[in-house]
């Protein structure tokens, strides 16, 4: 192993960073997003949707991702080109940035997972709060937005920050559609030279950091977000 | 004033409430008294249709809500009439005392932010937790909690508020704070119903007592009526275990204080 | 495009990586797990000595993609004991490393779940039971940990479909797997569709879950019977 | 490495899980031109054991850095990195022909150099695959550069069929992966592919510690070219024997 | 026999017991009665070693613990003397009630299951329990967790056992029936320490009474010195709100059972 190579190869696989970073964010904000949609779905009172919906999530948590990855790259383009050519908006598929298939197949993926988390935690919620703004009066909204959210928020962040340490490591799959994140990187790093080792020691080194960092970051905010559960008597 | 006729609920086909009659005038402080399970918090949650009752009528201060309801409003309607007092007191964990006293008048009432922040200090002061403004609730005793969930039913202006078992696990010190707290409630005209198992409590307190049993109201009557003369010999044996009193001592006591 | 028929032979030739993908899954599973208790108490030992190394044990493993690891067990470890104790691991069966490599990972990996599980049951269950005179040992046993299962379940659950999908990452190893078959069937067919055999795959990866989904299901309503409450509800 | 128990010497060898067919699994079997041609070496040898591991490209190098292997084959190129890194023997145990696949309808030209992929759109190459380096390469000494994209090593039926399509204008590729075999399997009419626009010796990998082997499999390898084994094996693989072509150095 | 000496406690540097002298004999009844935050509580799960007292000494029925414990065996033999019946009951709300009696018989006292089955119905029975042996705690009401609770404690053949507010939130017919059940494990000599705020409660039940505050003991002494002639200011003011009655009601109803 060598220690000029390996410090290159770091510097190198750091500047994708904020792109992995970045991108695997944008998934996680759609995919909470769509995630809280589909635990208003599954709250539905009709049995068709809650049953479309529920064979919807079983498939896309059962299917590994690769594999969703891929039906979405070959997958998307034709559905845009049918689109196109049905409200001609004249796109060119094959021009179609496969960044696109990665967010999609990540967005769907994920929220499966998310609307899990953010039906429990809004869940974990107690009646006992509910009913309080109930009974003073609150209407569905205002106790919504004044009760239930922020408590349901406070138990969802840490999860739903969890999560996003999950996706940084998820996206190293994206390069098989020419996505590049840190490992994808770390490849590259070893085209020229054959450096397995010291590009992938890098690469993990990376990975700890950022997530070490993240998590750091993250039980600061968790800590804050429960703050008023920090009883002096406990 | 409230009127309760009829008042049906079930529980998983089981008779919580069977045809419930009740009538309050305003200023009334009515006490629930019976044994666990008859019923008195169902009661109190059909009330402001927290539960909505299988059949029935419940009018507060002139709103009129006939089951099943026609009207989704009305609920809110009602409900804005009444303000509750759980026994869990069930202030807003994520809320400081201050935000628990100050949110509600600024939702339910349209209260300018600055107005109910000076409302909820007077109204904190009068139940004493002036001092705890920035506390959350778990940083609470259960008797200032309580006091708190006080204040803060109190700050709506209702014409209704339902307790439920107030002084529940308070030593006789804070019980005594809590029945101040009450009586000077009662004292603004607001009407209150209250569920309690202790009977010397509940004489202390109020000018109306109920005693309910299964889903049923057996007796209902003035304080005197029912814990000396009951008419009811269920009623009797159920207050065999209290011991009545010549005098109530609890009411030479009240501190006087004021209510914005 | 493709006949029905084709499709089936497809699915057979795919099944037969089936059992290599689920002896995989429930051996990494079975150590995996039992490692992850004793990780947990480890980590929630008041012994500094002990809860460190497995706290940096653990923020590795947990930030590090999995190909990276078994990359480091593969070729790492033989090295390792090798220039250790001078014992040659390179014939022994390259299954063994992923069981291994898979192992440790989840060993750590849920410990995460575990850990937060033994805290969130309450206080009061622990003063019971030494209350009434319980060893620590015991009290553990008997109440807690049954306890810290029916709050960890779930998340437990999704990490077992969590390693269904991951050991299809196996194939880099050329273990001839559910997945490792999907690519032979690729590599070898020159006519075969890619995305077609994914897709299959993709459909016995999904069955495999749902069977997965409903044994942890009834697990749940099992180790949860104590939770049901009559006095739930109200229309809020 | 080591002595067995017959004073056979055992040396473990990687070879490529799936890249036919250079070396494939078929049915719990190893197959392949290389497997066959290391089998020949082991063979005419005598007093050798090859012991064989099937992993992916990635696995095999950085199984060679960690020394679990002795060597691996999988179609290597030579370059200077290499040459550091690795024992690489004087002779070539194949060789590879770099065509380009493009579609016909697309690409009006007739593609016969390196120069006529500039401004097409070129399918990804895998950057642990020769390709990338060639193209990077090019594109640092020659002004008509070619866009390079990478991703992961994606199923060459897929990228032959984008061809097809049109999603990519070329695919550049070795063309002894079966590309003829998939373009006639499928059917994929819209394909043609150009003469060879490079040719590239392939090597066994030795670390450096096996250099007494490497010079045995060395000169076992030119015996089995001079004596036609080796030209035989590429017929039953590649159709042709590719040892007729002169290499081009670039 | 119980002797607690000189117990202190701090948490977060604030003192909550602020060394506790408590001698009773075998077979008495004590009460530990004052505000709350007093640490009564404290002091019950000092008594077990739930809590580890920052210095004291705390003797049970001749097993001996002094502050700081050298051998951490003693923990266990003392607290293998006591049983605890908490505020909340603290049942194993993973084990149906009769696993819940029966668990720790097998657990801490090594009897054999068939034979701690057969005691914990027995107990069960005592308490009233006996129809609810397939229920998990979730399912019960809090009188009847309660009930179970004591038969987990009494099943252990302990010499002490310790009640935290055995009557918080109980109506007065389900706290007679407490009363009864602790009126009878007094009997079978047993000594009891028991926290509560129900001064009625606590006069009823003991013959010996301590009045604590902050972390004090104000006073020590029988019931009728403590509620009729109380020695000392602060206590007469606490009980002011408790109007002393002149004939104990509950002991008369005291229904006859036997505990095996
Ligand atoms: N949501 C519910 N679902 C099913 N049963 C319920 C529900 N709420 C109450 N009950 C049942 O209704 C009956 C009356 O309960 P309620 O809480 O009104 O009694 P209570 O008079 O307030 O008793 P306590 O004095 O113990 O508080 C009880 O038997 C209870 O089990
Ligand atoms: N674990 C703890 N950490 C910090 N402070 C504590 C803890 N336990 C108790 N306290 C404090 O010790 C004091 C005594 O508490 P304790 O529960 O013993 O009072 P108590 O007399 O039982 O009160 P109550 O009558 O309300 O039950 C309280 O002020 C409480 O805040
Ligand atoms: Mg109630
Ligand atoms: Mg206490």
């Amino acid at each position: 192993m060598s220690s000029h190579i390996f410090v290159g190869d770091f510097w190198t696989i750091w500047k994708v960073v904020p792109q992995t970073l970045g991108l695997s964010f944008l998934i996680l904000i759609l995919a909470t997003l769509l995630g809280s949609l589909f635990w208003q779905i599954q709250e539905s009172r009709h049995t068709a949707i809650k049953f479309l919906y529920h064979a919807f999530s079983s498939y896309f948590r059962g299917v590994p991702l690769l594999i969703h990855l891929l039906i979405f790259y070959y997958g998307l383009p034709i559905v845009i080109k049918a689109l196109s050519d049905q409200f001609n908006w004249g796109v060119s598929t094959n021009q179609l940035n496969p960044i696109y298939a990665v967010i999609v197949s990540y967005t769907l993926y994920s929220a499966s997972f998310l609307a899990e988390i953010i039906r429990g935690s809004f869940k974990s919620v107690g009646t006992d709060q509910l009913e309080a703004a109930s009974a003073l009066g609150y209407t569905g909204t205002q106790r919504f937005f004044a009760v239930w959210l922020p408590q349901a928020l406070s138990e969802a962040l840490p999860k739903i920050l969890n999560y996003y340490t999950l996706l940084i490591r998820q996206l190293s799959l994206a390069f098989l559609v020419s996505v590049v994140d840190i490992f994808a990187k770390a490849k590259l790093e070893t085209a020229a030279n054959d450096r397995y080792i010291e590009a992938f020691c890098a690469a993990a080194i990376v990975y700890w950091i950022l997530c070490v960092v993240l998590t750091l970051i993250f039980s600061k905010v968790e800590h804050y977000l429960r703050r008023y559960d920090r009883s002096v008597l406990a | 004033m409230i009127e309760i006729t009829n008042v049906h609920k079930q529980f998983n086909n089981r008779t919580v409430l069977n045809g419930i009659n009740l009538h309050a005038e305003t200023g009334n402080v009515v006490t629930l008294i019976g044994p666990s399970g008859t019923g008195k918090t169902t009661l109190l949650r059909c009330i402001n249709l927290l539960e909505e009752p299988d059949q029935g009528t419940i009018e507060i201060d002139g709103v009129r809500v006939q089951i099943p309801i026609k009207n989704k409003n009305d609920i809110l309607t009602l409900r804005r009439k009444t303000a509750m007092v759980f026994q869990q007191y069930n202030l807003f964990r994520n809320q400081t005392v201050l935000q628990n006293v100050v949110q509600p008048q600024v939702l339910v009432k349209r209260t300018n932010k600055q107005v109910a922040k000076q409302r909820a200090e007077t109204f904190l002061q009068e139940v004493g937790m002036q001092d705890y403004q920035k506390y959350y609730p778990s940083q609470l005793s259960g008797g200032q909690q309580q006091r708190v969930s006080i204040a803060r039913a109190l700050a709506l202006d209702p014409k209704v508020i339902l307790f439920d078992e107030p002084t529940s696990a308070l030593d006789p010190e804070l019980s005594r704070e809590v029945l101040n707290a009450i009586h000077k409630v009662a004292d603004l005209g607001i009407t209150i119903v209250l569920a309690t198992h202790e009977m010397q409590f509940a004489e202390e307190i109020s000018n109306q007592v109920v005693f309910m049993e299964n889903g049923n109201v057996v007796e209902d009557g003035t304080p005197a009526e029912i814990f000396h003369h009951p008419a009811n010999e269920r009623t009797a044996r159920f207050l065999e275990n209290y011991r009545v009193r010549q005098a109530p001592i609890y009411s030479a006591q009240i501190k006087k204080f004021k209510v914005v | 495009m493709h006949n029905f028929s084709d499709v089936i032979g497809l699915f057979k030739q795919l099944l037969t990586g089936l059992p290599i993908t689920l002896g995989f899954i429930i051996s990494s599973w079975i150590i995996g797990f039992s490692l992850s208790v004793l990780v947990t108490a480890g980590r929630l030992s008041p012994r500094r000595w002990l809860r460190y190394p497995l706290d940096v044990l653990v923020s590795f493993t947990r930030s590090i993609p999995i190909v990276l690891q078994l990359f480091l067990v593969y070729y790492g470890l033989p090295a390792l004991v090798q220039t250790l104790i001078g014992v040659d691991l390179n014939d022994v069966n390259k299954m063994i490393f992923c069981i291994i490599t898979f192992s440790i990972y989840y060993g750590s990996y849920l410990s995460e779940i575990l850990r937060p599980a033994y805290l969130s049951v309450r206080k009061e269950q622990h003063d019971a039971a030494y209350g009434l005179g319980y060893t620590k040992f015991q009290t553990n046993f008997h109440v807690i940990v049954p306890q810290m299962f029916s709050i960890a379940l779930p998340s437990l659950g999704n990490e077992v479909i969590n390693l269904v999908h991951q050991s299809s990452i196996l194939f880099v190893l050329g273990t001839v797997d559910l997945m490792g078959q999907a690519d032979m069937i690729i590599t070898t067919d020159y006519t075969s569709s890619p995305l077609l055999t994914y897709f299959c795959a993709g459909m016995i990866y999904w069955g495999l879950t749902i069977v997965i989904t409903a044994v942890v299901h009834s697990i749940e309503r099992y180790v949860d019977r104590y939770k049901q409450s009559d006095l739930e509800g109200g229309t809020i | 490495g080591k002595s067995s128990g017959q004073s056979k010497k055992t040396y473990d060898v990687a070879v490529s899980t799936a890249s036919k067919p250079l070396s494939y699994q078929e049915n719990g079997k190893l197959k392949g031109y290389e497997v066959d041609v290391l089998k020949a070496v082991e063979k005419k040898l005598g007093n050798v054991k090859f012991n064989y591991s099937a992993v992916s490209q990635t696995a095999e190098l950085i199984g060679l850095d960690s020394k679990k292997y002795d060597f691996a084959a999988n179609g290597f190129y030579s370059n200077p990195e290499r040459q550091k890194k690795y024992l690489v023997p004087k002779q070539n145990d194949g060789l590879s022909l770099v065509k380009v696949y493009y579609n016909k309808n697309k690409v009006k030209k007739s593609i016969k150099n390196l120069d006529d992929l500039s401004g097409l759109r070129v399918a990804p190459v895998n950057p642990n695959g020769g390709m990338y380096n060639l193209l990077t390469t090019w594109n640092k000494t020659n002004s008509k550069k070619v866009k390079v994209l990478t991703s992961d090593q994606f199923p060459l039926q897929q990228l032959l069929k984008d061809v097809n399509s049109g999603k990519y204008d070329a695919l550049i590729d070795p063309s002894n992966l079966g590309e003829n075999e998939i373009i006639s399997g499928l059917k994929l009419n819209n394909i043609r592919s150009s003469e060879p626009v490079r040719a590239f010796p392939t090597y066994f990998l030795f670390t450096k510690d096996n250099t007494a082997i490497s010079k045995r499999v060395d000169k076992a390898l030119k015996e089995l070219k001079k004596d036609g084994t080796l030209s035989k094996l590429s017929k039953k693989y590649f159709g042709e024997d590719v040892f007729q072509y002169k290499v081009k150095e670039n």
